[in-house]
């Protein structure tokens, strides 16, 4: 493991991210079945495809572009708890949105992590955007896009694949495919098996990934943002994953899964998956995992206090940032 | 006669009219297995198979662009877009084709179609899962739109949408779902679009409007009966055709009119209304046409203090209607 | 001062700040080595390189999208939709990524586009070369809309939309391009978006207008004058914001307004001038507020016979200012 | 050649259609330059490759959904001369539009061929959905989109393939690549060689054939229609073709290549290839092609001649055809 440039205090920074982001998602739903958060999305399962893409990117300086699946990518992008509870909670102080946004719609302009609405593909386009300002500057930076496989159907993804390999951006449009898009599962989304199948229609890599592990994401977004900064263009790569709780708080996944799919899922944990192994790599000891989870207990509950007593925006900044200047 | 909510107008409606025409097909993203993220398609897919509620590919453009041929190919698809707010990527299949059709090919060719869509805020959705897009539409010649207030107006606006030979934008308020309700008959019967409804008749304003906003309106008129103020609501129903006739008519007789809608205020339906009656009936009136609309701004926020900034309420529609009959 | 026409105006522009900003790329369908299909953007990629000038991909979305992305990043884009009928595909990134990213991001983002669009009709475009879509992005705040009249107008608000932090729909009447003609000063200047135009003082009527249809309404002006009848033309500029100030200035001056514009009648710009006046002028007024639009019909028509019976004229122009006039 | 079921008199009869549209194209260019249509398009250079797929369907019955570079199908389709002409002069019997649309926009009821605007890659959604109808009413026609090779960039294209191939249904992406949209080389249009690499990503055959054969052509797409009517679903097919002139009586080509590409291409001249192919095949003699020469002439002739006489819209008639009813 030593060539990929991962020591063993990233790859626990990695699994703290990593569990983390469970701990941050678990209550945020909690928060939702108490009434206290209307709704609330989830990055459960998608959890080592994220940080382990987050950590081979240059974080605060390559652009990110994610969707409402992304907690585990923001918070490894440098995201603080705080600031993921400010959003959800919609207080005045969200960095996202200041409370505009339902949850779980990111946006960090010092992180360079660019905002996103509720539209799935918009953000492939943007990436791609942001890509050819690099390009163009010469600024050094990698953008990447962050999308589920449903949202590979729409023409927007098509458009910004297309135009980032014509001109060879340095951009990767990184693919979480869970399977469904929300009740709809993958066959009835395209006739594919892999999303990353694409690729070579648009003349560019496709690469598929175990995105239950960590540390091959890593590697596979850290070559593709190797090859964007040298010039030789896009990549699409696809993290095969899995969702393990309903598409967010408004959803009922029994509808269209069996339990039976989800638990035979979940012995794939990626959580479980990489606790295992950093313990068998003497990475991890009982005692570090005991205090790490005690950290996370306490940064979680300080960022949900934190948040909760925090002021709501006052209606009045309703009319706010509508223009710059008229 | 049975007392449906709105949602259950719409369900029932599209399960009647399935069984009447096997050209329907319904489809849009979740409306299968899920039965719509709302469930108002739910069931629809068990009786009448995956070949008539169909879980399409997450593509809003393919949804309609291929329900336009289907629908010239002797179907009647009546695709769901899952929000309004994901309408955007369908427009121009719906603005620069399926509006344009029969005129582009003088009648040769024509797109009976019927979108479906929920619309509106009020209920935590923020900026994308609240919003009104119902101008962009009424813009359009060759589309109709249509909106129901009530699970009545409902069931037959879609049915006639259903009937109509042209393509029909129906959008359906999301805050009206479960918590509006009435009495719907069983047996099928349409409502003419391009016709509005007088909801309540009165003497002192008029209040135009449609939508959630008519229950809304009603409410600020009952309560501004007490206080001696008679209003009368007039419920648009349809927002291309405007009902010209009924518009004129009530400001004409009150006098004095208090246009409502939840869209944003600049460039909604309000301004063509006041503009037919500023054009057709200005020498009746005894005060200044006014609008009540949705802030100026790009979208409803989610944070509850934004979002009662943003909505309009009984509330607001009261203490206007009361400032207008004072005028 | 260089007389130059509207075409060579937009032209002469784009390169003078191209010179001044080097932030600025241009980029869209035959925008390169073709100089656009109206050769607006001829020699730009000469002088400033494939870098700044890119012929891209036949995708609109992709075209704005990019083009929103690159200004987040450091770039100041100046993408080129080849018609504004097919503005349509990019309606989703202009709307709701373009229009909504400040105010969603709390400010923390903002786009400094403009994309500018060939429009209008009279040149045998038909159905989709022809339209006029300002109405659709007048409804949405966010976004700014300019329409230049005059070569002179045509580079204070490029350059003004170039300047500005917003997004602006910078729209470029087709039939203007050669056959409009004027004095354009050489040093930069800037026309304030959101100011209206009094482009003739009149006393009896107001004529309010935008692009080429100022020119049509200044000859019905002159026209009517020989028959002393006095119009004031006002020049709207800027659909959004709407200079309000001014339309209810003029309105209360003449008591007497006409409003025209060549894009469909119902929920055009006009419904929301007239409604502006009706709210806040009306008793100033003594006549009906008028319209002169585009026929409701989808988009105009090829053959002449109904071309000309869809586009409005300074004959049409004329008349109904007369008949206002007279009333 | 008897084997894919064309008969001497069935390639006569292509070979006459191919002749026919050039010879209607030349002469509405002629038109044009003498200011009696505003506006004309052209299918120069493409009439091997419309025509051969027209002769591969079930003329009239299968859908068709041309784009304005379609005039070879449409007419080999069984639109009449007389029609075509009473459309590109904008008169009131246009039965494509009744004078409404440009010249270019095809559209005939009866014959089963779809209206089209000017947007492109509409169609290939409206194929896919003229499709759906027909698998679901089993009505056992095909439906055909054409399509330019710029317009697969646009993201309609690839919803298009991707519902179809999800649906199995039967319908067929006929692409006809001349290498430029408008002045744009395909080598900024796309990162790949060949529109038919994209099909694979989609989970369908794609199928690059010689646009300058008409028989290759009209074997493919008869495979092809086979395939969908079997139930097996869309195939994308690329003809590599040219367009001999500029791309509108609007463009000036000489701004985007050379005279000297120009000449080269127009050694594969479909029309005189076919023509000397027949000749060596003993199907077409000498005498028949001045025979079929004459014929042409005397049709486009008489076809301006109806046209020019026709009367155009009355005004009136604007308001027509707004809706079906109010
Ligand atoms: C254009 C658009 N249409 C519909 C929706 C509603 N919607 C939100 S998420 C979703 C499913 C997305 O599935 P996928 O892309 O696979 O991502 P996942 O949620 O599985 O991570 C849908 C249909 C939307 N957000 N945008
Ligand atoms: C959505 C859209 N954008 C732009 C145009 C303008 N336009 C007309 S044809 C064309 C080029 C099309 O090229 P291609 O698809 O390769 O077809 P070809 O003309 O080469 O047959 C363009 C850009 C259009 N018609 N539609
Ligand atoms: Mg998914
Ligand atoms: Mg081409």
């Amino acid at each position: 493991m030593a060539d990929n440039g991962l020591t063993p205090e990233l790859m626990l920074d990695m699994y703290y991210h990593m569990a983390l982001s469970r701990a941050m998602d678990d209550r945020m739903w909690i928060l939702n079945r108490q009434g206290r958060a209307p709704v609330v999305y989830t990055s459960n399962g998608h959890e080592a495809a994220q940080v382990g893409s987050a950590f081979a990117l240059n974080r605060g300086e390559d652009w990110i572009c994610p969707y409402y699946r992304d907690l585990a990518l923001v918070l490894a992008y440098g995201m603080t708890p705080r600031e993921v509870m400010l959003h959800v909670l919609g207080r005045a102080d969200d960095p996202n949105s200041g409370g505009r946004q339902m949850p779980a719609h990111w946006g960090h302009a010092k992180l360079h992590i660019l905002t996103g609405g509720s539209v799935v593909a918009t953000q492939d386009v943007h990436a791609t955007g942001l890509a050819l300002a690099s390009k163009i500057l010469k600024d050094g930076r990698v953008a990447v896009a962050y999308f589920g496989e449903g949202s590979t159907s729409q023409g927007e993804f098509h458009e910004a694949l297309n135009f980032a390999a014509v001109h060879k951006l340095p951009v990767i449009f990184f693919n979480e495919n869970n399977g469904y898009a929300i009740s709809v599962p993958s066959r009835k989304q395209m006739a594919v098996q892999d999303v990353a199948a694409r690729a070579q229609g648009y003349g560019m890599p496709g690469v598929i990934v175990d995105g239950n592990d960590p540390v091959k994401v890593y590697e596979v977004v850290k070559e593709a943002a190797d090859r964007a900064r040298r010039g030789d263009g896009p990549t699409l790569i696809e993290a095969k994953t899995y969702r393990f709780v309903p598409h967010s708080s408004d959803d009922d996944d029994r509808a269209y899964r069996t339990r039976e799919e989800v638990q035979e899922a979940k012995k794939r944990d990626p959580l479980i998956l990489f606790e295992a192994r950093l313990k068998e790599a003497g990475i991890l000891t009982d005692e570090k995992l005991k205090e790490m989870q005690q950290q996370i207990k306490d940064v979680v509950n300080d960022a949900t206090d934190y948040a909760e007593k925090a002021p709501l925006p006052d209606p009045a900044t309703l009319w706010d940032h509508v223009y710059g200047s008229l | 006669m049975a007392v449906l909510s709105y949602l259950e107008a719409i369900r029932e409606t599209l399960r009647q009219e399935m069984r009447r025409d096997p050209r329907i097909i319904i489809y849009g993203e979740d409306v299968g297995v899920r039965g719509g993220v709302f469930r108002v398609t739910e069931g629809l897919q068990k009786e009448f198979g995956e070949e008539r509620v169909i879980d399409s590919p997450l593509a809003e453009a393919a949804i309609v662009g291929t329900a336009i041929g289907a629908a010239i190919n002797g179907l009647r698809p009546i695709p769901e877009i899952q929000f309004a707010d994901f309408i955007f990527p369908a427009m121009n299949q719906i603005i620069q084709e399926a509006a344009r059709i029969r005129y582009r090919s003088n009648g040769a060719f024509h797109v009976p179609l019927v979108i479906r869509a929920p619309f509106g805020g009020g209920v935590h959705g923020a900026l994308y899962h609240s919003q009104s897009v119902e101008a962009f539409f009424a813009h359009v010649p060759g589309l109709k739109v249509v909106i129901p207030s009530t699970p009545y107006d409902a069931k037959g606006l879609l049915a006639a949408a259903i009937e109509d030979e042209d393509p029909v934008l129906y959008f359906e308020h999301k805050a009206a779902y479960r918590s509006v309700k009435g009495e719907v008959p069983e047996e099928r019967y349409l409502i003419p679009i391009g016709k509005a409804d007088v909801k309540k008749p009165g003497r002192d304003v008029s209040i135009i409007t449609y939508g959630l906003m008519v229950n809304y309106s009603l409410r600020a008129a009952e309560e501004l009966e007490k206080e001696g103020i008679s209003c009368e609501v007039l419920d648009l129903r349809s927002m291309r055709p405007l009902d010209v006739e009924a518009i004129l008519e009530t400001a004409k007789k009150t006098g004095k009119v208090l246009i409502v809608h939840e869209d944003n205020l600049t460039g909604g339906i309000g301004g063509e209304v006041s503009a037919l009656i500023a054009e057709h009936a200005l020498f009746y009136l005894d005060a200044p046409i006014v609008r009540l609309a949705g802030p100026d701004v790009p979208a409803m926020p989610y944070s509850p203090p934004l979002e009662h900034a943003f909505m309009i309420s009984p509330e607001k529609i009261r203490d206007k209607a009361r400032e207008l009959a004072q005028f």
